[in-house]
């Protein structure tokens, strides 16, 4: 739902703003930039704090929307300064991320459901070692969350190096505050993706990784086939699409055209292997060899390590002499994004709250002790609700307007065709 | 169609030299660590001799480690030397170059640290947790800070690509840039963050609470282990050349003849001497800092870039 | 017999055939063939009228042009599909015994004889004719709205009758004044003086500003009140939640557009008279006003058919503010809006039908679990509101989109009200809707016979407008923001 | 132009002009039923006498028919199907209150003089001779709003409607000799069937209510009603997506 949704948003925009505008303003997608950035920065940061996996799902919808906003909104810049090609780069890069988001996105939900589907539980904290019992959803849901972290090979890095590729070619702008501006937005998209990568490891690493945390979870069972196909196939869609992204722009071509009437003939000027957007000299990418390179590490690692070594022994972990590790010992996923929650601390409202209890005897010994803690977005708590008693509050006194009382609207009437008429004469 | 190969051939060779020096790199800087604090040094190639030692240990696996455990030396190992084939380490104008550019590049220590940071989590340690956590939220500061950095010289030369991008600098001669100055400072704090060193972390501890990289790897053992420390010591190569490269570029080859190739040889072996040793004065003059001071030291890089940033848009091109 | 007399006849002797027939079962089927009948005459005219541009019969009495004959059009479809609603409906009316045999006659007859005064409105060449036909679609209305012979509905009415009366001759007047201006400027034949095609070829040369303000202001009070602009609105929630249904349908989704219809014609004379932005100005005002004032009165309703009567206030204070904003984009999204607004009011307001006869009352808190009583309901309001608060991909979307952008453009800071306003409306809406539609289900709730066919189609349609507005209805829009705003939006 | 230089038709429009102006006075003023339905069918006759006056001072034969269909309207039917209703619902001698009856009458003075400083600005447009009493009409127009606005009887607000319409009546006598025949013939039709309407709707108001005071309906008022009570106001963020 989520994937298709935003689509839709973001149709209407780049349809109306393109197709119906014809002349785009820079001034626009100044605006448009700014707010994809702070919703990109915003979303991810407030997915890290979330420990429920579909709301932390949402979250980075905000987040991925932000980007594909970066995106246009460079391209609304480029395009209205005249910058035709590097506009285009930009819509290119936001259409890309539109369709790379609807995969991934996708894919992370159908993972979502499929745990939901198993365990029942939605809590990442209740989670854990579920690549043991669903190994296939563990990989499926893995490449989901490599493709949203912006990982090479996968798609989403490729339109994020696109939306890269856009703000550095800022220098081509006359405008002095938008040449310094794009690549501070630059940044903190880097800023971005690398808190979306650490938000998927969280995800990932608490909710399919170590130890059951919950006998459900101990209990879960693999998803029927037909879940896994649907999964499966986003997720090949979302290897392909990042593998080979020169076949995928220049199908893309005919939408650039009809939209800005201009097309990105370079990028694939150099043949399927390598994504040159502007031009060999300036940038490329060749994801083909990055996936031949893993591929042939694999290969001759297997072959001159695995094969002839003797079969590796289990054993406890070793967890630097600790004793034996139970599934309570790991960390969560609160205490996981702890050190961005102290570093970026004013974004959330956080309430922290240690409980103790002391047991009796001579010395004071700890016997019970609980974490309560819980963070909401200051938006919410700052905007949102003051606005909403706001409105409420308006609402409730404009009810006087409605008495009910046919004297009163016909004096509404009078005064009304009386003053206008005092204005006119 | 020869030179193609020929280049390929070169570029080859170069990325083999790479990983095959990195070790070296290391225990030159070990070496030079050990003369510096008065204690009995190692010998140079005792990293190598570490590596084969582990590659040849049988291997132990936590009694529930997954296959992502055992995938991801691999994958991180994969990604070093990729890493490594698209930094010009002797000659510019290698075609392996075009394979990946200044950003994909950080993707690839991006795609590494995710997965190490995964495999971390995978056992379920506390350690491994930590180390996790802490590892993401510097690289999450960490990350910015350099892109800026880089994104100033790549504006500069109007290009990402790093050999296009040192062949450039190389060409323009000496120019007294104060943006690559500031990017060089930003780019360096970025570094020794990135590469696990003395402010930011001690590679040389296993103390809990002062250790990130160490605490993540380690459940790993044996030809894990080899291939995990062999990746790290190409990283730091990888940073160091990066360094050099871009902002010293001269000596480095740019065309192919065995003369030029040899000069490029011994002056980034040079210059990769040289470095190392202001690392480690850097490393003995400072203290581990607190992990919630890193936010700071690379909130203070950040700015650097930023500034270099700001400085070549407003000094440089004269908007 | 033109396709305009059809159009025109069909409903006229339609309803004086309802209202010999009485009241058997037959007269549902008959109202839905006069409204088949009405509204392929009008199709095939609005065909005729595109490819071969505007018309004007004999006798200068009619004049069909871009702009009202897709009006017509609209009205006759949206009169087609609430006919197809209201026969079911207002069977189990009677059922219930809300409504006797001898006021489904009325109603029936009623039903098309509102239809052809629309019609007539739209279709008239005559200012005066226009005045008279929309007094007659309050005359016949205010019976309508009285059907259940409530106090609640008697009362409502009215105040529907007082209201509108008092405004509808204060037009009158403002008329009187439009024919005293162009009289003195024309002299001659004086049954032509209040001809639209004649007042508006000499409109340019000046009519006096003095005389034309003047009687701007009255008709803007006048067909302001009708069209629903706060602070004289009142009437309208009243009768919209008080009227049968299919009432409440055609009502917001016609009458009001016929109202401003008449509006925008006026203040196409006062601009080419004026020179100045006074009409555009004072119509901003006003939309605005409407707009953000009855957003809020959504948040405080408590009977489900007058809260989306605010909703009908609230988007048309959108559209007067679009067409007072003036020029070609705005005005492009104000005829958008205007279609994709009565699609989906009158979708909505026949879900709300059937929702009300299934929970047995219109109290917004006794309305609950539509989705899981009868979900073709539940999902129709649900998809409904989503499309009435302006979500892509619906057409209300777009359009609310292309109003932004011309407001943005033009008046930028006043893109921060409507933002808000957007916001409030969703808002009110949500809060109440998402309880209905999903909340627990009242214990022995059953589904109830429903014609859901013309909220598909509706919403279907706006679905197409949002995804893409066909070619066709692009250059008929088109055409009519020429014929408004003198530029092309394309 | 000097009064009395104009010509005697003239001067007596003016003067009848004057008088209905004087009508609408006493309808504000009057507070029982029968008096005020006679004072409206005065008013009536009135505009009938200015729209013969006219038609002959003018010229304008088709004024006659419109003050034909003025005199049976506003004289005839309309008084007497008000004066048959009023006897029906036995209130023809009823009398309301007239709440601050003087403050009623200065406000009518005030819309007198300002209508006529609105019509200021439009009346040199008219070539006639009696022009200034475009304000009278306008005048009149305003009174029967001021009248609907001030009582509290249903029939009163019917009456006030009506003198509105006289005054629009009026005032497309004396600016522009009538208004087209269709348009006339349609309002006259239109006016007629609102009169049949309120007739009809008086006796659903007394069934509905027991009395024609419609400051007493006010069941659908919202002005002391309670908001919704707020269940929905948790965070939701979890459905954003």
């Amino acid at each position: 739902m989520s994937g298709a949704m935003i689509k839709m948003g973001i149709y209407g925009m780049v349809r109306v703003s393109f197709d119906l505008i014809g002349e785009v303003r820079w001034e626009w997608g100044i605006v448009v930039l700014i707010v994809g950035t702070a919703s990109s920065l915003l979303g991810v940061l407030y997915a890290l704090m979330q420990h429920d996996l579909k709301r932390l799902l949402a979250y980075h919808s905000i987040e991925n929307i932000g980007i594909i906003l970066m995106g246009l909104g460079m391209s609304m810049i480029f395009l209205g300064s005249g910058h035709r090609m590097l506009g285009t780069l930009g819509l290119v890069a936001a259409l890309y991320h539109t369709i790379n988001h609807a995969l991934f996105k996708g894919l992370l939900f159908l993972g979502a459901g499929a745990v939901l589907y198993r365990t029942h539980e939605r809590d990442l904290d209740h989670m854990g070692g579920l690549i043991h019992r669903m190994p296939v959803t563990a990989f499926l849901f893995l490449v989901g969350s490599v493709a949203i972290s912006a990982l090479p090979p996968f798609n989403g890095f490729v339109s994020e190096w696109l939306t890269f590729q856009t703000a550095l070619q800022a220098p081509a702008l006359e405008n002095g505050l938008l040449r310094a501006m794009i690549p501070i937005a630059a940044a903190l998209l880097a800023l971005t993706g690398a808190l979306a990568a650490a938000c998927f490891v969280k995800a990932f690493g608490i909710a399919f990784l170590g130890k059951p945390r919950s006998r459900r979870a101990a209990r879960a069972r693999e998803v029927p086939v037909g879940m896994l196909g649907g999964m499966g196939l986003l997720a090949a869609l979302c290897l392909l699409l990042g593998v080979f992204p020169t076949t995928v722009i220049e199908a893309m071509a005919p939408i650039t055209q009809l939209l800005v009437h201009e097309s990105l003939p370079s990028a694939a000027a150099q043949g399927w292997l390598w994504l040159t957007p502007i031009s060999p000299e300036v940038a490329s990418y060749s994801a083909p060899f990055v996936v031949a390179a893993i591929i042939v590490v694999h290969g001759l690692g297997y072959l001159f390590l695995r094969r002839r070594a003797i079969p590796a022994l289990r054993a406890y972990p070793w967890d630097c002499g600790f004793g034996h590790l139970t599934s309570r010992m790991q960390y969560t996923s609160t205490a996981f994004s702890q050190p961005i929650r102290r570093v970026f601390g004013g974004v959330w409202k956080v309430e922290e709250r240690i409980d103790t209890l002391a047991g009796g005897g001579p010395i004071p010994r700890v016997t019970s002790l609980h974490y309560d803690l819980h963070t909401q977005d200051w938006s919410w708590l700052k905007i949102y609700l003051p606005i909403g008693r706001l409105v409420l509050a308006a609402a409730n006194r404009i009810g006087f307007i409605q008495t009910g009382n046919i004297h009163t609207y016909l004096k509404f009437s009078f005064a009304t065709l009386l003053a206008f008429l005092w204005i006119v004469s | 169609m020869d030179s193609q190969l020929t280049a390929w051939a070169l570029a080859a060779a170069q990325a083999l030299l790479f990983i095959a020096s990195a070790p070296l790199l290391a225990g030159w800087l070990r070496r030079v660590k050990c003369h510096m604090q008065n204690r009995a040094a190692p010998a140079l190639w005792q990293p190598y001799r570490d590596l084969a030692k582990l590659l040849k240990k049988r291997m132990l696996l936590a009694d529930n480690a997954s296959w992502l455990f055992r995938a991801v030396p691999y994958i991180v190992f994969s990604a070093m030397l990729l890493a490594a084939a698209v930094v010009p380490l002797v000659a510019v104008n290698l075609p392996s170059a075009a394979i990946a550019d200044l950003i994909v590049l950080v993707g690839f220590f991006a795609l590494a640290r995710f997965f190490t940071a995964l495999a971390a989590l995978d056992i379920g340690t506390a350690f491994g947790g930590m180390g996790a956590s802490r590892e993401m939220m510097v690289a999450a500061l960490a990350e910015p800070a350099m892109l800026m950095a880089v994104f100033t010289l790549s504006m500069t030369a109007n290009t990402t690509n790093l050999s296009v991008a040192t062949a450039y600098i190389l060409q323009s001669g000496l120019v007294l840039r104060p943006s690559f100055l500031f990017a060089l400072l930003a780019l360096a704090m970025v570094a020794v963050a990135e590469t696990s060193r003395i402010p930011v972390d001690n590679p040389a501890t296993h103390l809990e609470l002062t250790m990130l990289h160490e605490a993540m790897i380690l459940e790993y053992g044996g030809r894990h282990l080899a291939l995990i420390e062999w990746a790290t010591q190409i990283k730091l190569m990888i940073y160091a050349v990066l360094i050099v490269d871009l902002f010293f570029p001269w000596g480095i080859a740019t065309d192919f003849s065995a003369m030029v190739l040899a000069v490029g040889v011994v002056a980034v072996a040079a210059k990769l001497m040289l470095i190392a040793v202001l690392l480690v004065v850097w490393e003995t003059v400072l203290a581990k800092m607190r992990l919630f001071r890193v936010p700071q030291f690379l909130g203070f890089s950040f700015m650097l870039s930023l500034l270099a940033m700001l400085t070549h848009v407003v000094l440089e091109t004269g908007g | 017999m033109t396709l305009l007399e059809i159009t025109l006849l069909a409903p006229l002797l339609g309803g004086l055939l309802l209202a010999l027939l009485g009241h058997r079962p037959i007269a549902g089927w008959i109202n839905i063939a006069v409204g088949m009948a009405t509204f392929g005459a009008a199709l095939v005219m609005a065909l005729e009228v595109f490819e071969h541009g505007p018309q004007l019969s004999a006798g200068r009495m009619f004049y069909i042009d871009a702009f009202n004959v897709y009006l017509v059009v609209l009205t006759a479809f949206v009169g087609l599909t609430t006919s197809i609603f209201s026969r079911p409906y207002m069977r189990h009316e009677v059922e219930r015994g809300r409504v006797t045999d001898r006021r489904l006659r009325l109603y029936h007859s009623m039903y098309q004889c509102f239809l052809f005064s629309m019609l007539l409105a739209l279709s008239t060449n005559n200012l005066g004719v226009l005045w008279v036909a929309m007094e007659l679609a309050t005359l016949t209305t205010v019976l309508l709205v009285s059907l259940y012979r409530t106090p609640e509905a008697i009362e409502a009415a009215w105040k529907y009758f007082i209201l509108c009366g008092v405004g509808i001759a204060q037009a009158l007047f403002g008329t009187v004044l439009i024919y005293f201006a162009a009289e003195s400027k024309l002299g001659g034949d004086r049954d032509d003086t209040l001809l639209w095609t004649v007042l508006h070829s000499v409109a340019g040369g000046g009519l006096d500003p003095a005389v034309i303000t003047l009687a701007f202001v009255f008709l803007l009070v006048g067909y302001g009140t009708k069209v629903g602009l706060v602070p004289l609105h009142n009437w309208l929630p009243d009768a919209h939640s008080e009227g049968p249904t299919p009432m409440s349908a055609v009502l917001s989704g016609l009458l009001l557009n016929v109202a401003l219809y008449a509006l925008v014609r006026v203040k196409m004379l006062v601009d080419a008279s004026l020179h100045t932005n006074l009409a555009g100005n004072l119509m901003m005002g006003f939309g605005l006003l409407s707009f953000t004032v009855a957003g809020l009165f959504l948040h405080r309703q408590h009977d489900v058919k007058r809260m989306f009567s605010y909703s009908s206030i609230e988007h048309m204070g959108l559209i007067t503010f679009g067409f007072g904003m003036g020029g070609p984009l705005a005005t492009f999204g104000a005829l958008l809006h205007m279609t994709v607004h009565s699609l989906t009011k009158s979708a909505i307001f026949i879900t709300v039908g059937h929702a009300c006869q299934l929970a047995g009352t219109q109290r917004i808190d006794q309305i609950r679990g539509l989705i899981r009583t009868q979900p073709a309901i539940g999902w129709g309001l649900l998809l409904g509101t989503v499309a009435i608060a302006g979500f892509p991909p619906f057409g209300v979307f777009i359009s609310e989109f292309l109003l932004l952008m011309a407001t943005m453009k033009a008046w930028p800071w006043l893109t921060i009200p409507l933002l808000v306003g957007f916001g409030v409306a969703f808002a009110g809406l949500a809060r109440h809707v998402q309880r209905m539609v999903f909340g627990e289900p009242p214990p022995g709730q059953k589904p109830v016979e429903a014609n859901m066919l013309p909220v598909v189609v509706h919403l279907f349609l706006v679905l197409w407008l949002g995804l893409a507005i066909p070619g066709f209805l692009a250059r008929w829009f088109e055409q009519a923001t020429v014929l408004i705003s003198g530029a092309s939006p394309l | 132009m000097e009064f009395a230089a104009l010509s005697l038709y003239n001067q007596a429009i003016i003067l009848f002009a004057a008088l209905a102006l004087f009508t609408s006075f006493i309808m504000l003023a009057q507070a029982r039923m029968m008096p005020l339905i006679f004072t409206f069918a005065w008013q009536g006759l009135l505009l009938t006498v200015v729209s013969v006056l006219v038609a002959i001072a003018s010229g304008h034969p088709q004024l006659h028919i419109s003050a034909a269909i003025t005199f049976c309207l506003k004289v005839v039917v309309i008084p007497y199907l008000l004066y048959r209703l009023s006897a029906r619902l036995n209130m023809q001698y009823d009398a309301e209150v007239i709440e601050h009856p003087t403050l009623l009458l200065l406000g009518g003075v005030a819309l007198v003089i300002f209508s006529y400083h609105v019509s200021q600005s439009i009346i040199h447009l008219s070539g006639l001779a009696t022009r200034n009493t475009i304000a009278v009409s306008m005048a009149i127009e305003l009174l029967g709003m001021l009248l609907m606005c001030a009582r509290k009887s249903a029939v009163a607000q019917v009456i006030g409607f009506m003198s509105m319409e006289s005054g629009i009546f009026f005032a497309a006598v004396v600016s522009t000799y009538g208004m087209p025949l269709i348009v006339e013939l349609g309002l006259a039709f239109d006016i007629l069937v609102a009169s049949i309407l309120f007739g009809v709707f008086f006796f659903h108001l007394r069934d509905s209510f027991g009395s024609l005071n419609v400051g007493q309906f006010n069941r659908l008022s919202e002005a002391n009603q309670p908001m919704p009570s707020p269940e929905a106001t948790e965070p939701s963020s979890g459905e954003r997506s």
